[in-house]
């Protein structure tokens, strides 16, 4: 047999340095591709946020009108000032600055307040009774349909006819305007008030307990429950048909489509235990249970992903299974584990369908005091604003959303932070 | 379980916004704790309210459709015997345009029904919808493609439009007028929809269709007019036989597509529930209900006096509901 | 009060380790050697006054009031209850237990609701006095068996093992509540509509009358259309997600710096993460538009709902899923692989398509199958973006719908609740696990038989 | 280079502390060992030596019950350590690995401290009643591993940060803090350099003083340098046990001498 | 045991193949091969050897721009091959691979076939015009690695499947099969059992005859046995080079003595 391996090649063939190139230019290809692939996907997260961003940071002002209120003794009653009313108080308040204007006009004027404006003059003087017969300043919210004109997403120039405002409500807001009483402050009501039909009332804060109670439980339920299980499928169970039966079933329940988990807890937790509706407690259950899977299988890669050389040494040592298990394969597995719990919570934020399902989806203007007091979840809120007729939710439910992305990024930022930081301990 | 001291209210996605503000207007004003409003649909609701008496179960449903004889039958068996029904107004539907369509649209019944159901007469068969355009219906109108986002089947807003329009522009072609047919016919093949791409099921978000007929000048919506009255200056009302959609015409029927809303209370729970009672008049109260009350600003189309009269009447004293 | 019973369990607990370590030190300098560290004696007390007292008290708590309610019931005076609801006299009771009186309520409630109060507060007495008397009995059988040979190590890791089995039990169990609840509707829908029908029809129209009056046409149930509707859907989402994926992922494993995998790997995971909800807005907002925009420049019909915005912009979402799980597969390829790859004289594009790939292939399986469940089973973006009208049509420019739509549109209708419309909700879900089941079944096999290829 | 003291050394008549019959090792369906016989004597280093896959390792495995952690592994037979069967349901596994210890092939120590690293079995087996105890159980296992003036000064670093040599010196001063009565070594020296094995060769011919020591080898000059008896393996069976002298230079067996003398090192 | 054979072996004086010269190389920070310059003749084995950590592996992946895929190292100094500077960026690091070629410390076959494993160079080259030709080269490479007569039969399972010393000798099919000028081992025996070893380095000695061998090895016999020259490594340092008799009977440098004569195999 001539033996091949006896001549050497001669490299500088044409044709082999022609192929040469060929490789060298699918290398690049194969590079450009990705690349492509990669800005790709960011140029759709960017125009993603750009999006939300764009219609959003509207929200993130509030238009306000300083009024100066007169407790007028005779519409108060000065035992039980809350009983006064203060509906009839708003057309006076407005009587000041449109002196000419006649009755019907003033309750007209008084729409450009907003109708919350009525119930901070009560609190005001609820919490303090002095203040009857007094006059005070106060800085209250205009009303929506104001709010837009004064955010100029009402344009002047289309017809009066179609105009949400006509020119007489346009102008006397701008002789508000011009009199200096009109400011647009940060609209921190978006955050700290409870929900509300009036959009420039409306805020996330129930929304906000109710998602942090939900995802309290969620994590306190999920977190031990799925690393137990975990363990003891990864570590102890017997390798069977039954464990093949378990994983699967585990890998399935990751798959299962959110609404199912929501049909379950609407069978199981509210139908045969007669759990509250609407209640962050059920939904965090509910969240857990489709929470429990990522985690199941986070952690058991995990610790599969343990060397087993730290095993050995360790029962080499003398040391029990458990103690092998929670004194180092448990501590070298835990930014795995982190990490998992971190995903499989992020996605329990922003989880919509199963919430619906179990009632958490109602109108409610009072933040939750207790896991257990109906409230909302900001992706339920975010549903419930998306469907309201009046404009201002348009930009509040944007403005919702980058809320929750936030919190979604501060999430993974933590995921990171933690994984790096287990991970740098040696 | 710890004993309830909110007021629970499920129902129809249509009545939701108006509870809602009677729910916020309530709780300012007694500063009682917020009434817990969802929206589950009128069917789910039913299925919650009827579920049984007691703190787990709601005390109010509200619903874009009466009770139905089984709902109601669903009702005795779990003990919630004694039920008041509110019939609370009328939501006014409308079919609407972008602005920057700029054709003056003036549509028949007779010219929606043509343009949506699924099966039409064309030279006197019955057949499958042929229409593609507003133009091949009436030249007078666009030639566009017909595009109609609308409500799916399990909406009570659909149905609402079947019978109210549909129905309605069926009887009055000459096919059907000539034939004869009888009502039960009408009902087989007057209401379907057509599904081969002019009519979009768009679902229950109504904004979404809002935002989409933004989007696309040439489409066209049916959803509540409240929708339509936030967005005036992006959209602007098809009329239906020379009726501009306003709350006028939708309160004397002139625009002809509006329906009843309805609530349900358990009477068994009125001065059980705290609270209940006061609700149940603050919604009743002319306030909320009255022509210029803040559900009118919201766009329910409200009673005629004595109509409303009668209305607080009965439920204030808690008449006990059967259907017929 | 629950709380202070639980803090008050906690410290019994806390008290039976401190002795039993305490015992155990005492016999170890005593010179004998234990079987057992004083830490697991300790430890055994702890678990055994904890973990029983502790379910004790779980079901006492929840039990309670239901007892006092039978108790309050049954004292009341004869004929009382007659003609009125119990369940509302109960309510109305507990009311008045908790001290919202309205208008005059008879005496005899009155008296009930005072029976509720006195017997609630003894039941609460008793479970103090109950609970305590365990913890106690526990806390002497605990300290009785410390010895020198005592196992007290196997008796701790028996019950931390119990524990875990517990743990493990709950996710099985939440499987079997799934099938449960799905069966048992499917199987009251599969009375109203055959099966043959719901498996092999082609028409799926559920519009079952609202009202008894009005009849509309008649139902079909026939699921062929909606799961041919959730393949094109997930066909269109993979057909974006895989190239995408596998690329970025190839990328980022062979060309890409450290610094910037570092930091595009987890802006891409932000993808996986942003709500539904809104990439359901994303989708028919501002995709669908584009697309039709752009169907309509080429002169191509698209539907308003067509499958291409819901699907890629569900393909969007799944990006992170397969491009992270095949980074990780390709990473997970021993370094020495590519290393002789490269030493033959491989170029980078080589070593990845001709070695690395083929050894990462059960990991990239593994990604792209929980893409397809995931695609399968994801609700919002298609509730929002996909149309609602099942049509027998592959074509992805057109509209269809998906099981998960169909699932959350008759259940958040306005149909009555024991119609074939909601029971078929419960027949899709049931259906849409049968599915999923069967891709990871078949996922695992996948995975089973290219696994140790390379080691 | 070449070494040959083995017959200046003088082998004692220690008492058997592991003796082991009939013992078959299968994985799965494979018989991995087979039919072996053999006692273990105490305050000597005994060799295993053999071609790659003849069993070595799965048989020291056997010796202390590290086989249990192998899910298709099975052990049949009689092995007794001082007269207990070690095997017997009785027995404490993890009590049994503490008195039989083990150094593994390739360095293993945990991601803690060097001091925790040595600690960690005196602690779990509460061999100390105090710090001070515990001080000085580190310090004398460091010491008798030759690797306290090394490590002296970062007792609280990690031992991941240590070198391969002392790394395995590690594992070694981690195994004898238990007290073992007989310490297990797989290939002690297969991943250190000349000078890191040759320290850790006089470690073991120290250590003989008190432990029984088995050592598995693949360096024939290594098990001739260190040990006393030395035990041949081949395809499973024991083919030859006997003192370290005679298997070298004078093997019975005729798979004894051609693997011996193969010119390999 | 003892292998003297050195000093019978004849040194021819071939031409140079490699040529090094102020070769530094840095990871980050870290120096880890300082001013080394090294002459490497053709047909000829030479040997590297030095502790572990002194720089050998470093060192042989700068042959063939193997560092180039590690991101911190960091490559000075001029390397020619055949008068080439092969750090030229005119130098395609994939055809200077194809010339010269590695195989690695643990055997590492792809996850293919056996005919695709030493088929895999040829096919990307293109050295083979057609099916028949690449057969012929997978026939001799293998006959060459002296593993045709045991994978003949199998040429189309998996090379993973081969015992530890046949996937060795598979690598070093599969590396010949590209025809390469010089072939670089990084301790190609450290994972053989002694009989695996044999055939290794029989291989070794028989390659000479047509390429440039470089062996990384940690036995002295083993460098002693089958190179012609050696190379002692210390902290990054090329301390001594020189032909392996003279190294090994009479090193110049007190470092090469010391590590030399640890009394250690
Ligand atoms: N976990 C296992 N599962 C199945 N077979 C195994 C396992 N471990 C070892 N074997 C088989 O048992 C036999 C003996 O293996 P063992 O590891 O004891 O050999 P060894 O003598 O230690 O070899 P080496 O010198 O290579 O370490 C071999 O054929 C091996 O393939
Ligand atoms: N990828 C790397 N990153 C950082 N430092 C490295 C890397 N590879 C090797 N080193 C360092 O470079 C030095 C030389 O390493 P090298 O692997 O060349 O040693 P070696 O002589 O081959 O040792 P051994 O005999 O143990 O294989 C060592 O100090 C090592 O820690
Ligand atoms: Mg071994
Ligand atoms: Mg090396």
């Amino acid at each position: 047999m001539a033996d091949h391996t006896a001549h050497r090649v001669d490299w500088t063939d044409p044709a082999l340095q022609a192929r040469l190139r060929k490789r060298n230019r699918k290398q690049r290809w194969l590079r450009g591709l990705g690349l492509t692939a990669i800005g790709l996907a960011f140029l759709v997260l960017f125009i993603l946020i750009a999006t939300l961003v764009s219609s959003g940071f509207r929200a993130f002002t509030q238009t306000h009108v300083t009024i100066s209120v007169h407790y007028d003794p005779e519409l108060m009653n000065e035992a039980d000032p809350g009983r006064g009313n203060f509906r009839a108080l708003m057309p006076q308040v407005m009587a000041q600055y449109f002196p000419e204007a006649s009755d019907a006009e003033l309750r007209n004027l008084t729409a450009i307040l907003s109708n919350g404006a009525q119930f901070m003059v009560r609190d005001r003087v609820v919490a303090n009774p002095a203040l009857i017969g007094q006059t005070v300043s106060l800085r209250v919210p205009v009303s929506d349909p104001y709010d837009q004109l004064h955010k100029g997403l009402i344009d002047r120039e289309t017809p009066e006819r179609i105009r949400r405002l006509n020119d007489a409500q346009i102008a006397a807001f701008d002789r508000l305007d011009q009199a200096g009483m009109i400011s647009a402050p940060l609209n921190w009501a978006l955050l700290l008030n409870a929900d509300s039909r009036f959009p420039e009332l409306a805020g996330l804060r129930g929304a906000l307990i109710g998602s942090f109670y939900a995802l309290m439980v969620c994590f306190l339920l999920s977190f031990p429950i799925g690393i137990g299980a975990a363990i003891y499928l990864e570590e102890f169970a017997p390798r069977n048909r039954i464990s093949d039966l378990i994983e699967v079933n585990i890998n399935n329940l990751a798959a299962v489509p959110s609404v199912v988990f929501g049909l379950l807890a609407l069978a199981v937790f509210l139908g045969w235990f007669g759990m509250p509706r609407s209640a962050p407690f059920v939904g965090g259950m509910t969240l857990a249970l489709m929470t429990l899977p990522t985690i199941i299988i986070a952690t058991r890669a995990a610790l599969k992903a343990v060397p087993p050389s730290i095993r050995e040494a360790a029962l080499g040592v003398g040391a029990s299974k458990q103690q092998v298990v929670f004194q180092h394969v448990l501590p070298l597995a835990m930014p795995g584990i982190l990490t998992g719990t971190i995903i499989g919570l992020a996605q329990a934020l922003g989880e919509t369908a199963p919430l619906l399902l179990i009632g958490m989806n109602a109108f409610i203007t009072a933040a939750p005091g207790s896991p257990f007091e109906p409230s909302t979840a900001l992706p339920t809120q975010i549903f419930i604003w998306a469907d309201s007729p009046e404009r201002g939710f348009v930009s509040r439910t944007s403005a919702a959303i980058l809320v929750l992305l936030t919190f979604l990024v501060a999430m993974n930022a933590l995921a990171i932070f933690l994984r790096s930081k287990f991970e740098r301990r040696w | 379980a710890a004993a309830r001291d909110q007021i629970r209210i499920v129902g129809s996605s249509t009545v939701f916004p108006y509870t809602q503000a009677v729910a916020e207007e309530f709780s300012n004003q007694t500063g009682a704790p917020s009434p817990i409003v969802e929206s589950t649909g009128t069917g789910g609701g039913m299925q919650i309210f009827c579920a049984g008496i007691g703190e787990q179960h709601p005390d109010i449903t509200g619903a874009s459709r009466a009770m139905k004889a089984s709902e109601f039958e669903l009702c005795q068996q779990n003990g919630v015997t004694d039920i008041s029904e509110a019939m609370i107004g009328y939501d006014g539907l409308s079919l609407a345009v972008s602005n920057a369509n700029d054709f003056a649209w003036d549509l028949t019944l007779e010219e929606i029904f043509l343009a949506l159901a699924a099966e039409v007469p064309v030279d006197g068969e019955w057949v499958a919808n042929p229409y593609r355009q507003w133009s091949e219906i009436n030249e007078n109108l666009p030639a566009t493609e017909i595009l109609v986002m609308g409500p799916p089947p399990t909406s009570g807003t659909r149905d609402a439009f079947v019978e109210l329009a549909m129905h309605a522009g069926c009887k009055t072609l000459d096919y059907v007028e000539q034939g004869g047919f009888d009502s039960a016919w009408i009902n087989e093949n007057c209401s379907r929809m057509r599904t081969d791409g002019p009519f979009v099921e768009a679902g229950e978000n109504d904004n979404l269709i809002v935002q989409r007929l933004q989007a696309d000048p040439n489409a066209m919506g049916i959803f509540g007019y409240s929708f339509l009255y936030e967005n005036l200056d992006t959209l602007k009302g098809v009329n239906i036989g020379g009726v501009e959609p306003d709350l006028d015409t939708i309160a004397d029927f002139s625009y002809p597509i509006a329906r009843p809303l309805y609530f349900y209370v358990k009477n068994a729970h009125r001065g059980v529930i705290p609270n209940l009672q006061e609700f149940v008049e603050e919604y009743m109260s002319d306030e909320a209900l009255a022509a210029g009350g803040y559900l009118s600003e919201r766009g329910l189309v409200a009673l005629s006096d004595e109509d409303r009269a009668a209305l607080q009447d009965a439920v204030l004293s808690g008449a006990s509901f059967q259907p017929e | 009060m629950t709380y202070f019973a639980f803090l008050l369990l906690f410290a019994a607990a806390l008290f039976g380790y401190a002795l039993n370590l305490r015992a155990a030190r005492h016999i170890r300098d005593g010179g004998q050697r234990l079987h057992s560290l004083g830490g697991f004696h300790g430890g055994y007390a702890f678990l055994l006054v904890l973990v029983p007292c502790f379910i004790l008290l779980v079901l006492w708590i929840a039990l309670q009031n239901g007892v006092v309610d039978r108790l309050v019931m049954a004292g009341l005076p004869e004929g009382a209850l007659a003609g009125t609801n119990p369940a509302l006299i109960l309510s109305e009771i507990r009311s008045l237990a908790g001290g919202r009186v309205f208008g005059t309520p008879e005496p005899w409630k009155i008296e009930a609701a005072e029976r509720m109060t006195t017997l609630r507060a003894q039941a609460t007495n008793l479970m103090f006095v109950v609970v305590t008397a365990l913890a106690l009995a526990l806390l002497v059988l605990s300290r009785r068996s410390v010895s020198a040979d005592f196992r007290a190590r196997q008796g701790v890791e028996r019950i931390v093992l119990g524990l875990m089995i517990f743990c493990s039990v709950v996710a099985v169990f939440t499987t079997i509540g799934i099938i449960l609840a799905l069966v048992f509707e499917t199987w009251r829908f599969f009375q109203m509509v055959p099966v043959t029908e719901f498996l092999f029809g082609t028409r799926w129209e559920p519009q079952i009358p609202i009202r008894a009056d009005q009849i509309a046409a008649e139902g079909a149930f026939g699921w062929i259309p909606v799961l041919l509707g959730t393949l094109v859907i997930t066909f269109v989402a993979l057909f974006i997600a895989v190239p995408i994926g596998l690329m970025s992922a190839i990328y980022l494993n062979e060309f890409a710096s450290r610094r910037f995998r570092k930091i595009a790997k987890p802006v891409l995971e932000i993808l996986a993460g942003v709500p539904t909800v809104v990439y359901g807005f994303f989708a028919i907002l501002v995709v669908a538009p584009a697309i039709r925009s752009l169907g309509a420049q080429l002169g191509l019909p698209i539907a308003p709902n067509t499958a291409l915005a819901a699907g890629s912009v569900m393909g969007i979402m799944l990006i992170p899923f397969i491009s992270s799980f095949a980074d990780d597969a390709l990473s997970a390829v021993p370094r020495s692989l590519r290393d002789g790859a490269l030493a033959l004289g491989a170029t980078r594009a080589e070593t990845v398509l001709n070695v690395l790939f083929p050894a990462a292939i059960p990991g990239i399986v593994g990604g792209v199958l929980l893409a397809v469940s995931r695609a399968i089973g994801e609700t919002m973006i298609v509730v929002m973006a996909a149309g609602l009208m099942a049509r027998m049509t592959i074509n992805p420019l057109d509209s269809v719908t998906t099981i998960t739509v169909q699932i959350v549109t008759l259940l958040i209708g306005d149909t009555s609740f024991d119609s074939p419309k909601t029971l078929a909700a419960f027949a899709l879900g049931f259906m849409l696990f049968i599915v999923t089941l069967c891709i990871n079944v078949a996922a695992l096999r996948i995975v089973r038989k290219y696994r140790e290829l390379y080691d | 280079m070449n070494d040959m003291r083995i017959l200046e050394r003088q082998v004692e008549n220690n008492e058997i502390k592991i003796s082991a019959r009939d013992v078959q090792v299968y994985y799965g369906a494979t018989h991995a060992i087979k039919d072996v016989a053999i006692d273990i004597r105490d305050k000597m280093v005994t060799a295993f030596i053999g071609p790659s896959g003849c069993g070595k390792s799965t048989f020291l495995r056997t010796l202390n019950r590290m086989n249990d952690t192998i899910d298709i592994a099975r052990v049949e037979g009689r092995i007794e350590l001082d007269g207990q069967d070690i095997y017997d349901p009785k027995v404490d596994p993890v009590q049994l690995r503490a008195r039989v210890g083990m150094v593994f092939q390739k360095p293993n120590p945990f991601p803690k401290s060097i001091y925790d690293n040595v600690a960690y079995g005196p602690r779990i087996h509460g061999l100390a009643r105090n710090k001070a105890e515990l001080d000085e159980i580190v310090e004398s296992s460091l010491r008798r591993a030759a690797l306290w003036n090394e490590a002296k000064d970062r007792l609280l670093q990690p031992g991941t940060g240590l070198s391969g040599g002392q790394q395995q010196r590690l594992c070694i001063a981690r195994a004898i803090a238990t007290r073992p009565e007989v310490l297990l070594m797989d290939e002690p020296c297969s991943a250190l350099d000349p000078i890191a094995t040759a320290q850790v060769e006089e470690l073991i011919d120290d250590l003989r003083s008190q432990f029984s020591v088995v050592i598995v080898t693949h360096s024939m000059q290594q098990a001739a340098r260190v040990s006393q008896r030395t035990a041949f393996f081949h395809l499973g069976n024991l083919v030859e046990y006997g003192e370290t002298g005679q298997i070298f230079t004078n093997p019975r067996d005729p798979r004894t001498e051609s693997y011996i003398s193969g010119r390999i090192g």
